[in-house]
């Protein structure tokens, strides 16, 4: 089955000696909406980008695919061409065969009445969507969303993550998020990178891994969130 | 023969290339059952190259390119010599005495275009007046007159029938008379422009050749006659619209004094050899051409 | 704009004449070196007419020029975009050129083309081309990451896509150098006429030049830049309303 | 990055040298159209070590004329970045001044300035200048409004650091722009001691063409070329530290 | 006393004929730190760049601005130039007097260890935190946080929120944010945007204001988010 493993990965930018990623092991075993969460800094962002294009970075340790061919990174800085409208170039992007989803993706994102604005006429939040449904829309098997929502409301943004998880089960995802509540609530495995400035640490944790938001188990949300909290 | 021939000058259309421009005006080539279209030239045009390359099939070129030309294996025959006396003189305002001895150059600033053939003839003449270089000062002369108008140099190169005629006029307006300095007065006969074709085509087509000379050299006869002066004047005003009449005028008055009146377009022979003496002098060849054997009959 | 680019330009040339005839009183120079007022009046009456239509026979050349520059710039500028061997070689290329200065090359022109219209062409475009190709280069060899990002890792960035990226992004830079290079497109052509043709007003300049006739050069100058002025200020607001109509004003 | 660029100009200089040989071949050109190789070699045995400090001493025209074209297209450019009327009467001026071609200009030149060192620097700038300004144009006259907003805001804006910051922004443009306006300022050198001067690569060029000695100039192109590649290659080699140096590697 | 007065302000982008506000009409009544809050695309950002220029814009409606000279307007995709690093640049914009403010900031921001990074070498939280410090070290009356802290920890954000409390007790701040629990905890007065692209609505809900995270209320913070939820 579709898994990905990690040991021992070490990791400097060219040029500094401050190791972003120090020992990191882990694993997520299956396809799913997992995420990757941890403070400021700890290192998300630079372990993402490495997963994304493994040959462009130089670092120690192993990273293994298992089923796994093509790995996607979107980020919430992206932008798109300015020649013309969102709804344009989300066309050109979209194979003939997606048609259908692209409308339903369009739908639950609320883009329709923003289709037609270019790109820099949109709100951030406006902006994040537009940028992570053209992603959706292409053939991928992990796909990694570093805070690709982060501007959008947490209304929308849980409407968002539910669609994702209903319509790409055999799918796997890495979300990023500062977002506590809403990792521990709809994340599946959950990769806490811990540690300030000073030691690193890291471990996966079972978040609830709700489908609907009827689903939500309040006590049980707390429970994962505190264990969370704790594993820094 | 309807061929169609072209006759590439070597400078623009001015009373300069009167008889060239009289020719075709009047319909001298046609008369002797030539086709003939002339080009302007100018700084970059080179009549011997064009000829070489067939773009062209006569040229007027001057006496030391057609040496240069002959030594570095080029094959070009001298039809006839358009000027018997060298256009290229120097011109100085009459407040300097007239010069009538080489030895009045001696402390004189005197313009001289590096690489021209005016640096080869100045050389010669100071040679030959035994100055040493050191007792001139030469200012390097670029395309404008500035040094001279302001008067930071006193004798200056000039074309005696173009350039000439235009700076005694301006400095007439202003009251200042000129002179000119003329090297064949001092024995110098280096020659200038001359028409010229290719051996080959001497060779392959030799009445047309005849033809050519024939007519251009009768053109040029009639356009230096006095008695056609207007007609002249009229055809030169067609082509160069840049000079006024009385310049015009003037500029052909002097074409006329350098082209000399008897031996018209006659080589002359013995200056052509100097020429090339000078050039071996001044190491501007360097083997001997025997440029009297591409000298046309 | 187009009224503005030609009431400066006046402007400018009128404070030219009078910092010279400035110069002509205060050195007292005779009307052969620089030439009084009446002189210059007498001069345009007689050329004005003249070198207007010797200006607009060159701005033929000039906008041919220019459209060929810019066309020989972006295959360039595009194809040397790369850091690759090929793409510094023709980069490399390019610059040596240019480094050639035309009135070296001119002879070699010549020989391989005769003369005529085309060498003049070549010679207008290839004064033009170089500057217009170092800032395409510019603009061409810096990626736009945050655009560029989803093409590049989904596989789908084609090199036609990028250059629309970054010429995009850098619109307003690649429009005023564009508009910018018709004053060169236009001295190139001059240049070209200098030297080689039997035609438009570098051909004029010469045989003023050659006659040492300042007031004709002033008339000739006058000429050009009120035709240079027009020709520009038409460009930029063509530029500008290009600009528009692709980019919707950009920005927030 | 040295060697390359002049391993790569030896074969650009012998593909050229070998195109014309070839035509001289098929025609049948005579060594005064086309000069044959033990021409060009004879000629290069006696011209060679005197054009080479021909080369040399424009160079350090060259070295100066660029500096202050760069200082000067960076003066204008900063000053006429506005789209205020000051700004757009700048580069006004700075456009039509770029029209006049040189060989009109410099009779001008000539009376206000006299000759020598001077004139020859001034014409050797004014060709380099114009494209340096067009591209410092560009680049100054678009904001970076994510870096700009807190000075603008802050009231904490000066000129100074609008400059710095869109420069700093297009650091790798400009460098390219810079690096390229060597051959710039080369062939201005040059140009300017075809019209002016009495020493120099262009006098030398101007002296071969009076006396149509194409084997002259084609050992002149080559001293060019040769030197011009160093130089190119040592002001790349020294751009890329110094943008290393004053940015670090940006992007991530 | 400083307060903010909006009346009846319509506007649109120039160019288009979209409202993006629409008869908005209200008021922020003191000092302390008060909110925007509302979904995606309702016009948060384009009334806070209103709000901060007012000359750059034109609008119908008034605003008036009582006590209140300076206004700020910070958002999270401000970068700094990239010459020197971040500490170079904060030295540099921050006034000799307010060094003693500057370090306490710098130590609640968890800046120190990144004070000697280029701004393109940090992480988007600390991005965002370097950022937002030289902000709050300008003279100011009223500083608009725009998503300024959207790519920073929970944990960190509440730390910073907590402290400018507690230091600019007489300063207005208008903190932009998508968490609907934090805006209910920490703000004062929370203008609620809402409804989506047909009509719009605005309106005023009392947040819990808490001063330190023991003070937090968790009941009555729900309830003022059911309040917010219900405002839609
Ligand atoms: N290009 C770079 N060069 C040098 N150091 C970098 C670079 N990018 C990031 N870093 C450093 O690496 C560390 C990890 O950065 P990263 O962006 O991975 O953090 P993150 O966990 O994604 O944080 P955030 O949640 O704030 O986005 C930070 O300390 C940052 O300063
Ligand atoms: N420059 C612009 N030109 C035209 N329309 C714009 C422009 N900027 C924003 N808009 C439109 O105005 C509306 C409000 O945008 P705004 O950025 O104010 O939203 P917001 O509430 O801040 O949203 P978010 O939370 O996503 O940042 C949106 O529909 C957007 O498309
Ligand atoms: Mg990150
Ligand atoms: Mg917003």
């Amino acid at each position: 089955m579709m898994h990905l493993e990690c040991s021992n990965i070490t990791y400097s930018y060219p040029g500094t000696d401050h190791k972003v990623l120090d020992a990191l092991t882990c694993t997520l075993s299956r396809p799913g909406f997992h995420s990757i969460f941890g403070p400021s800094g700890v290192g998300k962002s630079s372990f993402a980008r490495l997963l994304a294009d493994l040959n462009r970075h130089t670092f120690l340790g192993k990273i293994e695919f298992t089923e796994i061919q093509t790995v996607l990174y979107s980020y919430n800085l992206e932008r798109l061409p300015g020649w013309s409208s969102a709804g344009a170039h989300l066309d050109k992007v979209v194979a003939k065969e997606k048609e259908a989803l692209k409308q339903e993706l369009i739908n639950i994102f609320e883009l329709s009445p923003l289709l037609g604005s270019r790109f820099h006429q949109l709100s951030m939040g406006q902006q994040n969507r537009i940028n992570l449904i053209r992603y959706l829309l292409q053939t991928f098997d992990l796909l990694i969303l570093d805070e690709s929502l982060a501007n959008v409301d947490e209304k929308l943004r849980q409407a968002i993550i539910l669609t994702i998880k209903r319509i790409f089960p055999q799918k796997m995802f890495l979300y990023i998020s500062h977002n506590l509540m809403e990792v521990s609530t709809f994340c599946d495995e959950i990769l806490v990178f811990g540690g300030g400035s000073t030691g690193k640490s890291y471990g996966t944790i079972q978040g609830q891994n709700c489908c609907s938001s009827e689903a939500v188990d309040r006590k049980k949300v707390d429970e994962t969130m505190l264990e969370i909290m704790n594993a820094f | 023969d309807a061929r169609e021939l072209t006759y590439r000058l070597k400078w623009l259309f001015n009373a300069s290339v009167a008889g060239d421009i009289y020719a075709e005006d009047k319909g001298y080539f046609t008369k002797a059952g030539l086709q003939v279209k002339i080009k302007e030239g100018g700084p970059g045009k080179d009549a011997i190259k064009e000829i070489e390359l067939g773009q062209t099939d006569f040229g007027v070129a001057s006496a030391d390119q057609v040496i240069r030309a002959l030594e570095k294996g080029a094959e070009v025959v001298v039809l006839f010599q358009i000027f018997q006396i060298n256009p290229l003189q120097w011109i100085y305002r009459d407040t300097l005495p007239q010069i009538t001895a080489l030895s009045q150059l001696k402390g004189k600033s005197i313009g001289i275009t590096f690489g021209g053939n005016d640096e080869t003839i100045m050389n010669t003449l100071l040679a030959k007046g035994g100055i040493p270089k050191k007792d001139v000062k030469i200012y390097s002369v670029r395309f404008d007159f500035t040094p001279f108008l302001t008067k930071k140099v006193q004798i200056w190169p000039v074309y005696r029938n173009s350039q000439g005629v235009i700076l005694k006029n301006r400095l007439q307006a202003e009251g200042e008379n000129v002179r000119f300095l003329n090297p064949a007065d001092f024995g110098v006969n280096f020659v200038a422009n001359s028409v010229i074709t290719s051996k080959k085509m001497i060779e392959t087509d030799p009445d047309i050749v005849d033809k050519f000379q024939t007519a251009l050299l009768a053109a040029w006869r009639d356009a230096m006659a006095p008695a056609n002066q207007e007609s002249t004047l009229a055809s030169i005003a067609a082509r160069d619209k840049d000079n006024n009449a009385a310049i015009t005028k003037l500029q052909l008055l002097a074409t006329r004094e350098l082209t000399g009146t008897q031996n018209f377009g006659s080589i002359d022979k013995d200056a052509w050899i100097q020429t090339e003496q000078i050039m071996l002098q001044e190491q501007q060849i360097k083997r001997p051409v025997n440029i009297q054997d591409w000298l046309h009959k | 704009m187009l009224f503005r680019r030609i009431y400066q330009f006046l402007l400018v040339y009128f404070a030219g004449i009078s910092g010279l005839l400035l110069v002509k009183l205060l050195v007292g120079l005779s009307d052969y070196v620089i030439p009084g007022i009446p002189l210059i009046f007498a001069t345009a009456g007689e050329t004005a007419k003249g070198y207007f239509f010797d200006v607009l026979n060159t701005l033929q050349v000039t906008v041919l020029g220019q459209v060929i520059s810019i066309i020989l710039a972006f295959t360039v500028g595009i194809a040397g975009r790369k850091s690759s061997w090929i793409g510094s070689f023709i980069k490399m290329i390019a610059y040596n050129i240019q480094a050639y200065p035309i009135v070296a090359l001119a002879p070699i022109i010549f020989i391989l083309l005769g003369d005529g219209f085309i060498p003049r062409l070549l010679i207008a475009s290839m004064i033009c081309y170089f500057p217009l190709l170092l800032s395409v280069l510019g603009v061409m060899s810096s990626p736009v990451k945050d655009i560029e990002h989803f093409y590049i890792i989904t596989g789908k960035m084609r090199w036609q896509l990028e250059v629309k990226i970054r010429a995009f992004e850098n619109l307003s830079k690649l429009a005023t150098v564009i508009s910018g290079s018709a004053t060169l497109a236009m001295a190139g052509a001059i240049v070209a006429e200098f030297i080689a043709a039997d035609a438009g007003i570098g051909y004029s300049i010469r045989i003023a030049l050659y006659q040492s006739d300042l007031a004709k050069i002033l008339v000739a100058l006058f000429m050009i830049g009120i035709v240079i002025s027009i020709y520009q200020g038409l460009l930029e607001s063509a530029s500008e309303r290009i600009q528009k109509a692709w980019a919707i004003s950009s920005g927030n």
